[in-house]
């Protein structure tokens, strides 16, 4: 198949998916197309976008990729959709989430030891809004339940996996200084 | 600074830590050597105005009030000549949970710049057929949010919520003003031992506190190791 | 304002519009731009769209403008959509799943007495998608089919094995915390 012609299908599936489309769901519709041809596809796509100056942008998030509005838009963006910004986490449950993200995974017991306060608040929170899930329960006495971050995690801090998170040590230089 | 100021602050700290770490960035103290009696000195005399905050939270302050008076008395035992160097410094474990917490203070910083940027991001609104579709892509939680809802629908006969009677400081501090009408000695263990709760415990213990510092109540113990009276003055 | 600017913030208003914007949409929030800036915008987006053969187009359609997808891609795109991932449930099917996950082995009857609906066609659904598999019969009048959740159940939802699903008290501390 020809790029442009692959490019053309993979924006077109990209716009629909209502969330991230992963490499896989791509290569389920496209059986003839090799992995790698549909992720250059992808790549050239997402150059195709910035080239031209777009107010959107493809890029790749959470594990899948999406097209989405470019952040200098958003005041024009809020002013029609009349969407006022959602509101932030706490200090505790960034703080928290931060322990979670890091650490991960991590059982209740092991949070509080490390902030040094109760935390199950800030835990409901995170809960609540799809920020962690249980990941499996720790092999020990009580078997207490484990977490991690979620997908969502990925998308609301636009990260595309967990790697792409600094490093815990490049916050020690921060700390020394 | 006025007392009023210092609860404002207080209720800026997340906990202990967070107090603790304030404390020696204030004086630019260097983490890795806590002048300990300084710095406990200066966070006993934060969390004496304390009473304001939940009681959970006030547990927390004052269990890192012991661990820093503990720290503090370890510092000032004599070490043998052969015991130092292998005693470990009596700080190190205070030390690595000062700095863990402040690196995650900055990545908790971190992630809500980032959440910041994300924020002003759009994705396309749901196309017609996807809102047609409620269905949703369920996890743990969901699963035992529903099987929850299904319990709570099932409760048929009403739920008589019985409010747990909760004693404020002040009304702590009245009911032992009281017991001293009738008797000038209340045995500490006795009182401690009629406490139902955690919560009431430390209510009890800051009642006393305050009755002592305000010199209502003299604190007196006979023999080393034996109980506490609180002697009315 | 230049008309390249204008093309993306038009382009980023169309994008995140669930139905056609009008023009009267477009013209509240550029109240600083004519509304012919605005209609040569857009028709210059149109035009943008098609000179780079993208998978998608820009077209004014019943009294507004939106983005979507060329006709032409239409057989990709219900390829795709007969393959998205199935743990998607809609909430009468998650209910039922939920209980047969907490109590299984269930019977239907069992089921309907604790949800107070019928779930029969909630219980097709989750047999269709593999989640629940018959775990035999009960010993009792009629011997009613019991069921149980499926390995399937376990893979989507992350579990190890079913003792990882946390308690309904686990769940209550964090609730009432």
């Amino acid at each position: 198949m020809e790029l442009s012609k692959l490019k053309s299908i993979v924006e077109v599936l990209v716009f629909v998916s209502n969330e991230p489309i992963r490499l896989e769901q791509l290569e389920a519709v496209l059986p003839q197309v090799s992995r790698e041809q549909i992720l250059a596809a992808l790549n050239e796509l997402a150059g195709d976008y910035d080239a031209r100056g777009s107010g959107l942008e493809v890029c790749e998030i959470a594990g899948g990729w999406r097209i989405s509005t470019r952040p200098e838009y958003h005041e024009y963006l809020r002013s029609y959709l009349k969407k006022k910004p959602s509101a932030r986490l706490s200090p505790a449950a960034l703080e928290t989430l931060a322990i979670i993200a890091y650490k991960q995974p991590i059982t209740i017991p092991e949070i509080l030891e490390l902030r040094g306060v109760s935390s199950s608040s800030a835990i409901k929170t995170l809960l609540d809004k799809r920020l962690i899930v249980p990941k499996g329960r720790k092999e020990c006495v009580g078997r207490p339940i484990m977490y991690g971050t979620s997908r969502e995690f990925l998308i609301q801090f636009g990260l595309k996996d967990l790697s792409e998170l600094p490093s815990i040590e490049e916050f020690e230089e921060l700390v020394s200084s | 600074m006025s007392e009023v100021a210092y609860q404002i602050k207080l209720d800026v700290f997340e906990g202990p830590l967070d107090l603790l770490l304030y404390l020696i960035q204030k004086d630019k103290i260097d983490i890795c050597d806590i002048p300990i009696s300084h710095v406990t000195e200066q966070y006993l005399e934060h969390i004496r105005l304390l009473q304001d905050l939940d009681m959970e939270a006030a547990g927390e302050f004052l269990l890192m009030a012991a661990t820093l008076i503990h720290i503090k008395s370890k510092m000032l035992l004599p070490t043998t000549k052969e015991g130092k160097a292998e005693e470990p410094d009596p700080r190190s474990e205070l030390v690595q949970q000062l700095s863990e917490h402040k690196k995650f203070k900055a990545a908790a910083e971190m992630l809500l710049l980032r959440s910041v940027v994300q924020q002003e991001v759009f994705t396309r609104a749901s196309l017609e057929n996807d809102e047609k579709n409620t269905e949703v892509a369920a996890t743990v939680i969901d699963l035992i949010e529903a099987f929850k809802r299904v319990l709570d629908r099932r409760k048929t006969s009403p739920v008589i919520e019985i409010a747990l009677e909760e004693m404020s400081l002040e009304q702590k501090i009245e009911q032992i003003k009281t017991m001293f009408v009738s008797t000038d000695r209340v045995n500490l263990t006795q009182l401690f031992d009629a406490c139902s709760s955690k919560r009431e415990l430390v209510v009890t213990l800051l009642a006393v506190l305050e009755l002592a510092k305000e010199d209502v109540i003299a604190l007196l113990q006979e023999v080393h190791f034996g109980v506490i009276y609180a002697l009315k003055r």
